[in-house]
């Protein structure tokens, strides 16, 4: 434990050399040639997706950074998550920053800077590290959010999503301050006082009833901060307004990346520092969280599907909807801590949340390029009318953003819908516990908002095939980010058929989460 | 300097006396700072609030904490601040009216909740919290801090972090010129 | 007169609170921002509070990543004001409502 | 690889729908006779089902299973026992009808053919599913199609009708998926505490001698829930006791009841028939409603006994809603379709009726009327549709007369109005007939309340005697509205008549000689009633 293991590192090596190397070719390129920059971001990324799609998963925890960093199975999923939105977002950037027609190399040498802080999120394995990750994620999101500097919006935009998340960074720290306090640690695993490595939710369990106290309290406000991050229900007043407002890719970014990453550290901190109490003991401590966190879950839900629908834009509604997805992922974030507070082990849940964001990256990217796409002046704007009669003008991509909506609202054999069934399988596996029968409730929220969902997105199917096309002008689908977004629907439907194989990848990351 | 502090707060009362008075300077700036209508009187109070807080470090004997506290905080990241503000040259129209619309009410109650909760966790746990912090002063593992004390375990143990910190100011950069430079 | 570290702590909770009430009823960006700060030296004073009592430097060394990240936030921070200001002469928070849901 | 019958019925329409896709949408002939070539093969199927089905043997029979997600114990699990055949067999007829039928269509035909080869490769899946995953997948698959079906094809009120279409039967699907979940769960909790049942299973399976105690499949779910039964009375036990069949059975009952559909869930369908182009139309009314009787018997009576047990009794009252309502509203309408419309949802009372009687005739009875009900109700869209492409328009009132101009459209809808009144020959009267019977039979056995619901239903049959034949003379007999002179044309090729022949042959055959479609459903339904009979004894005198 108490090595660098600079190799278990290579990825994120690579991926800060890489932003260099972009960084710097965009001083001695020549201007119009900047724009490829794209295209070599993109390769790089592939490169990286390759290499992480060939290692095999960890059969055991290994540890880098003197035992500050953890190589898993979850954590390697993740990176691969998060390689194959770095690489959707550099493809669909491309032809959207020729349009804008500014500033590649320092947009993508920052996508690159963001992936490089969500694969250190992925591995974080003590507060310090966390903290310091999800902060290079954000700042370089801010940034990119803000990226349109001559455009209103997305100067607005930039400055409501630095304040949150500036606010909620204040209140992680907080929330780990007392946990802190609590342990007098902030490494998850480290090597105990006997030479035995010990996780964190050990010391919690092992503390005095005062201590656990204030560790909860830290728990709490350390979720209520990472609940900003992943757009929870009270916390996602800047959704609507930032995904609004961003350029679009960017957008698509912020709704896969950022959320992931959110919903990873809930994860780590849940299995790894909140403590498994055995039957039988007193439940308080993580008795509170699950009812905390069904209350949110149940809202977020709610909340994000409904006010989805009456939505005129279509990056509006997305950001919405998006909350609704987010609500989604907390149902899994539920059943694992309902899990935990009956003492068993069986994390179900996770493995839920793992193939669900898969199954989010490739149907969300898919809905963001045909947005991409579909505006084809300079102008960002997506009012939800504009789509009307899509269907005539351009079949194809219609069709891609048809079945990328349903994908999203849950309909077989997609992908989401398999996404859906899972989660909403692990909280119905909750509630068969004693004392959680209540969370029935919480799968019958889950299973109302894929009506409501149903809904709006079927409202702006409608548009694009009921309603006459309002202009006759033909789109145009550029090549690159065409075969992207086949890629992606095809990927879509093939999860949602040959469902086998991810499961397995993502039931794989559940056996190294511990140690 | 540092057997200097020491021996002041080690006298008796001096402890009690340096962290009160150190907490009303902080809180008192720290209201004055959200409370003035002028940014430029807000830095100010915001400046003398973090001396506050670099007094109240020493008084926990994190003596380079609180150089640090003073050094980046107060010397440079405000001084940042007044430059922006100085470089807008805000009309003064624009200097915001403080106002309680319905919105921002509930923010205050929020953070009341949010002070009542820490009280009443602080409360709660008070056992756990006894240990006097004067009580401390003489204890072997508080001695090292100093700067090697703090060097080496951030330049080995807690060198990954640091090195992510590293990407952070590069990206800050980045992106400071990205979004501010005139012609790009 | 004796302090304990539920002494600093409850200075800590009063500052962040402060900071809070600030950022939510402050409508000048940078003032804003400011806020913002306050909340996160709060969160600081509460790790070298328990550094002192748990006598190890790892809540130390946490605040100096926590400086370091406020720094660069306050700067990319700045640089979006400037840039809005740019765009429409005001970094008044309440006027950034182009967008309606 | 071997693939069995039931593979085949729904991987045909499923790679028509592949193939349709890489068809240039130019080549209209193509796409069409490509989607009727799909269609033919699944009736071929069908029929080859029917005719080979063992009913010595009786059970499932087309068996296959393959792995799906093995980590959650989905396979693709189908096969067919007496129940799916006589169900494979009505959709496959009407979805050949209704591809005949829609050789009319002009806007967009691929995309149409697309979506219909994907909706009825969803109600195959249902029909021939024997895991509750794939069951519920194809039932969502189902689901959908009908959307863009009615929304870019239909006429009268569309995007309303089929938007609240959409979201009853995905509200029911989801409240369905709630109770099948906890029965997944349910089951592995069984398992795990009971592994020597598993084992057992194992054995008595060969096809799932690797079976774990986390399983979709619907056998295991009925082995456990025998087994569970027979562990202790009904209140006391540890599994699948009452207290969870009462929780669960009405999930059950209300996801599927919704498409149905039950009373007063039935709102989406007559504005839904009436929207929707014919050939959905026809594939919805004559088979999408099945969908939901199928679950409630599938499902619901073989896993949760007790809790129908307990429950359907009280159901049957909504029937009596179904049946006598519905025909009221019926009457009352002037639309066609409407008519025909809230007829289905009146008949579809009778088909609850038989399955809430819990007796051999009456559970049979219901089947055979869902088929019965299926063919005429398809053939009355198919009829409807054909002169409305040409009048649109639909109102009783504006018709009239249109027997002078097309007499075989004329003959046919009124042999479809005859067939469904109950007139004897059709299929429809016997198993109309069964179900008054089973009714009967249940009142006769104690519950008296049935004495009422039989006698309502007989009222019900003379109701939908009356607006059928009303509707039948005021748009094909009397005075030809003048407007209509010489405007219209009649089915005039064998080509167009075929599908409407096709389906009357079916009824006149089923109806004359009811017991070769009845032998083979009794085969399916006589181990349900069995278990039913028993889970009555059991929860007898328990309040």
């Amino acid at each position: 434990m108490d090595a660098m293991n600079l190799h278990l590192m290579l990825p994120e090596i690579y991926l800060v050399l890489l932003g260099l190397v972009i960084l710097i070719a965009d001083l001695y390129l020549a201007p119009e040639k900047r724009f490829n920059l794209g295209w070599w971001t993109a390769g790089g990324l592939s490169v990286l997706a390759v290499w992480l799609f060939a290692t095999p998963t960890p059969e055991t925890v290994e540890f880098a950074g003197f035992g500050l960093y953890r190589a898993d199975g979850f954590a390697l999923f993740m990176k691969k998550v998060f390689a194959l939105t770095g690489i959707l977002v550099a493809v669909m950037s491309t032809g959207y920053l020729k349009r804008y027609g500014r500033g590649p190399g320092e947009f993508f040498s920052l996508v690159i800077f963001a992936l490089t802080g969500m694969f250190m999120v992925a591995s974080v394995n003590d507060f310090m590290s966390l903290f310091v990750s999800l902060e290079l994620v954000t700042l370089c999101l801010f940034i990119l959010a803000a990226y349109r500097r001559h455009d209103k919006l997305s100067g607005e935009a930039g400055i409501k999503y630095i304040i949150v998340g500036a606010m909620a960074a204040g209140l992680m720290l907080f929330g780990m301050a007392f946990i802190y306090g609590a342990t007098g640690e902030v490494r998850f695993t480290y090597m105990g006082a006997d030479g035995q490595l010990v996780l964190l939710s050990q010391t919690v369990a092992n503390l005095e009833s005062g201590w656990q106290m204030t560790a909860l309290f830290g728990f709490t406000v350390l979720l209520v901060g990472l609940g900003f991050k992943v757009a929870a229900v009270p916390f996602h007043v800047w959704v609507p307004d930032v995904y609004q407002g961003a350029p679009t890719p960017v957008t698509a970014f912020l709704s896969v990346g950022s959320k992931a990453a959110g919903f990873i550290l809930i994860i780590r901190v849940i299995t790894l520092v909140v403590p498994t109490i055995a039957p039988g003991a007193d439940l308080a401590l993580v008795d509170q969280l699950v009812k905390l966190f069904a209350l949110i879950a149940g809202l977020t839900l709610f909340y994000g599907n409904l006010a989805a629908i009456p939505q005129k834009n279509l990056k509006r509604l997305m950001g919405f909807s998006s909350i609704g997805h987010a609500g989604y992922l907390l149902l899994g974030i539920v059943a694992v801590l309902a899990m935990k507070a009956a003492g068993e082990e069986t994390m179900n849940g996770v493995s839920a949340i793992a193939f669900y964001l898969f199954a989010y990256v490739f149907t969300n990217m898919a809905m963001f390029i045909g947005m991409v796409i579909f505006t084809q002046g300079s102008e960002d704007s997506h009012a939800i009318d504009d789509y009307a009669g899509l269907g005539k003008r351009a079949p194809l991509l219609a069709l891609c953003m048809t079945i990328a909506l349903l994908s999203l609202a849950g309909v077989p054999p997609l992908a989401g819908f398999f996404g859906k069934f899972y989660l909403i399988s692990s909280i119905v596996e909750a509630a068969r516990l004693d004392g959680y029968g209540w969370l029935l409730v919480l799968a019958a929220a889950g299973a109302v908002n894929v009506v409501i969902s149903m809904y709006y997105y079927l409202c702006v199917v409608k548009r694009m095939y009921m309603l006459e096309p309002t202009s006759d002008e033909p789109i145009h689908l550029p090549p690159p980010a065409k075969i992207a977004m086949v890629a992606c629907i095809v990927l879509v439907v093939v999860i949602g058929i040959f469902q086998g194989p991810f499961v397995q990848m993502a039931t794989g990351v559940l056996a190294t989460l511990g140690f | 300097m540092e057997p200097i502090f020491h021996d002041l707060l080690a006298a008796g009362g001096g402890h009690a006396v340096a962290f009160y008075a150190c907490s009303a300077v902080t809180i008192a700036a720290a209201i004055l700072m959200v409370m003035k209508k002028n940014p430029v009187a807000s830095v100010m109070w915001l400046v003398l609030s973090f001396i506050g807080l670099a007094g109240i470090y020493v008084t926990l004997q994190s003596y380079f904490i609180a150089v640090i506290q003073v050094l980046v905080y107060a010397g440079a990241i405000m001084v940042l601040f007044l430059f922006v503000i100085m470089l807008l040259n805000l009309r003064r129209e624009d200097i915001a009216k403080m106002e309680l619309p319905k919105v921002p009410f509930a923010g205050v109650i929020a953070a009341i909740l949010f002070f009542v909760s820490v009280f009443l966790v602080i409360k709660a746990s008070t056992p756990a919290f006894e240990k006097p912090v004067d009580a401390l002063l003489g204890e072997p593992a508080l001695a090292g801090d100093s700067v090697r004390a703090i060097g080496i375990p951030l330049f080995s143990q807690w060198l990954l972090p640091f090195e992510i910190t590293s990407v952070l100011l590069l990206a800050a950069i980045v992106g400071a010129v990205a979004l501010t430079k005139k012609k790009l | 007169m004796e302090i304990h570290i539920a002494h600093y702590l409850i200075v800590a909770g009063i500052l962040f609170s402060i900071g809070l009430v600030g950022v939510v009823v402050r409508r000048n960006a940078i003032v804003v921002l400011m806020c913002l700060e306050l909340m996160l030296n709060a969160a600081n004073l509460v790790f070298v509070a328990f550094a002192r009592m748990h006598g190890n430097m790892q809540g130390r060394i946490f605040v100096f990543f926590a400086i370091t990240v406020a720094a660069a936030e306050a700067a990319v921070m700045l640089a979006i004001i400037i840039a809005v200001y740019r765009q429409r002469e005001t970094v008044n928070t309440d006027d950034m409502d182009i967008m309606q849901g | 690889m071997h693939l069995s019958l039931a593979t085949l019925i729904i991987l045909v329409p499923a790679l028509t729908t592949l193939l349709l896709f890489f068809v240039p949408a130019k080549k209209v002939q193509v796409v069409r006779w490509l989607a009727a070539g799909g269609a033919f093969c699944t009736v071929i199927i069908s029929i080859t089902m029917m005719a080979t089905y063992d009913k010595a043997v009786g059970g499932w029979q087309f068996t296959q299973v393959v792995t799906w997600v093995e980590d959650l114990g989905i396979s693709w699990n189908v096969g067919a026992d007496g129940i799916s055949v006589a169900m494979l067999l009505l959709t496959s007829l009407v979805i050949m009808a209704g591809t005949l039928v829609s050789f009319k269509v002009t806007d967009r035909p691929k995309e149409f053919y697309i979506l219909l080869m994907a909706l009825v490769t969803g109600v195959f899946g249902v029909f021939a599913g024997r895991d509750m995953f794939f069951f519920y997948f194809s039932y969502e698959l189902a689901v959908i199609p009908m959307y863009l079906l009615i929304g870019v094809w239909g006429s009268t009120n569309k995007e309303y009708a089929t938007m609240k279409l959409t979201l009853f039967l995905t509200a029911g699907a989801v409240v369905a998926l709630i109770g099948l979940l906890l029965l997944y769960w349910h089951t592995k909790e069984f398992f795990d505490a009971n592994p020597a049942l598993l084992e057992a299973f194992r054995n008595a399976h060969p096809d799932f001698s690797d079976a774990t105690s986390s399983s979709f499949n619907l056998l295991q779910v009925q082995y456990a829930a025998k087994h569970a039964m027979e562990m202790g009375g009904p209140a006391s036990r540890e599994f699948f006791s009452l207290g969870f069949q009462l929780w669960v059975f009405p999930l059950i009952l209300l996801g599927f009841g919704a498409i149905a559909p039950m009373w007063p869930l039935h709102t989406w369908s007559p504005g839904g028939h009436a929207a929707a182009p014919s050939a959905a139309s026809m594939l919805h009314a004559g088979v999408l409603m099945k969908l939901g009787s199928y679950g409630i018997i599938r499902i619901g009576l073989t896993c949760l006994p007790e809790g129908a047990a307990k429950i359907l009794p009280i159901v049957a009252a909504l029937c009596m809603m179904n049946i006598i309502y519905g025909g009221m509203v019926a009457m009352a309408q002037k639309d066609l379709k409407f008519v025909i419309g809230y007829s289905s949802s009146s008949h579809m009372g009778y088909v609850l009726l038989g399955i809430a009687s819990m007796n051999v005739i009456g559970l049979n009875g219901a089947v055979f009327l869902m088929f019965a009900h299926g063919i005429m109700t398809a053939l009355a869209f198919g009829l409807i549709g054909w002169f409305y492409d040409q009048t649109h328009t639909r109102m009783l009132p504006d018709l009239g007369g249109l027997a002078k101009q097309i007499p075989f459209i004329g003959v046919c809808f009124t042999i479809m109005a005859l067939a469904s009144a109950g007139l004897p020959g059709f299929a429809n009267f016997a198993s109309e007939f069964m179900v008054l019977i089973g009714s009967w039979q249940e009142a006769v056995r104690g519950n008296s309340w049935f004495f009422l619901y039989t006698i309502l239903a007989v009222w019900g049959i003379v109701i939908s005697a009356t607006y059928l034949l009303r509707a039948a003379r005021w748009a094909f007999f009397g005075p030809l509205n003048p407007c209509w002179e010489g405007k219209i044309k009649d089915a005039d090729t064998w080509f167009w008549r075929a599908p409407f022949i096709m389906l009357i042959a079916a009824l006149v055959l089923f109806g004359c000689y009811p017991k070769l479609l009845i032998d083979v459903i009794a085969t399916g339904t006589g181990p349900i009633v069995d278990i039913i009979e028993n889970a009555r004894q059991a929860v007898a005198g328990i309040k």
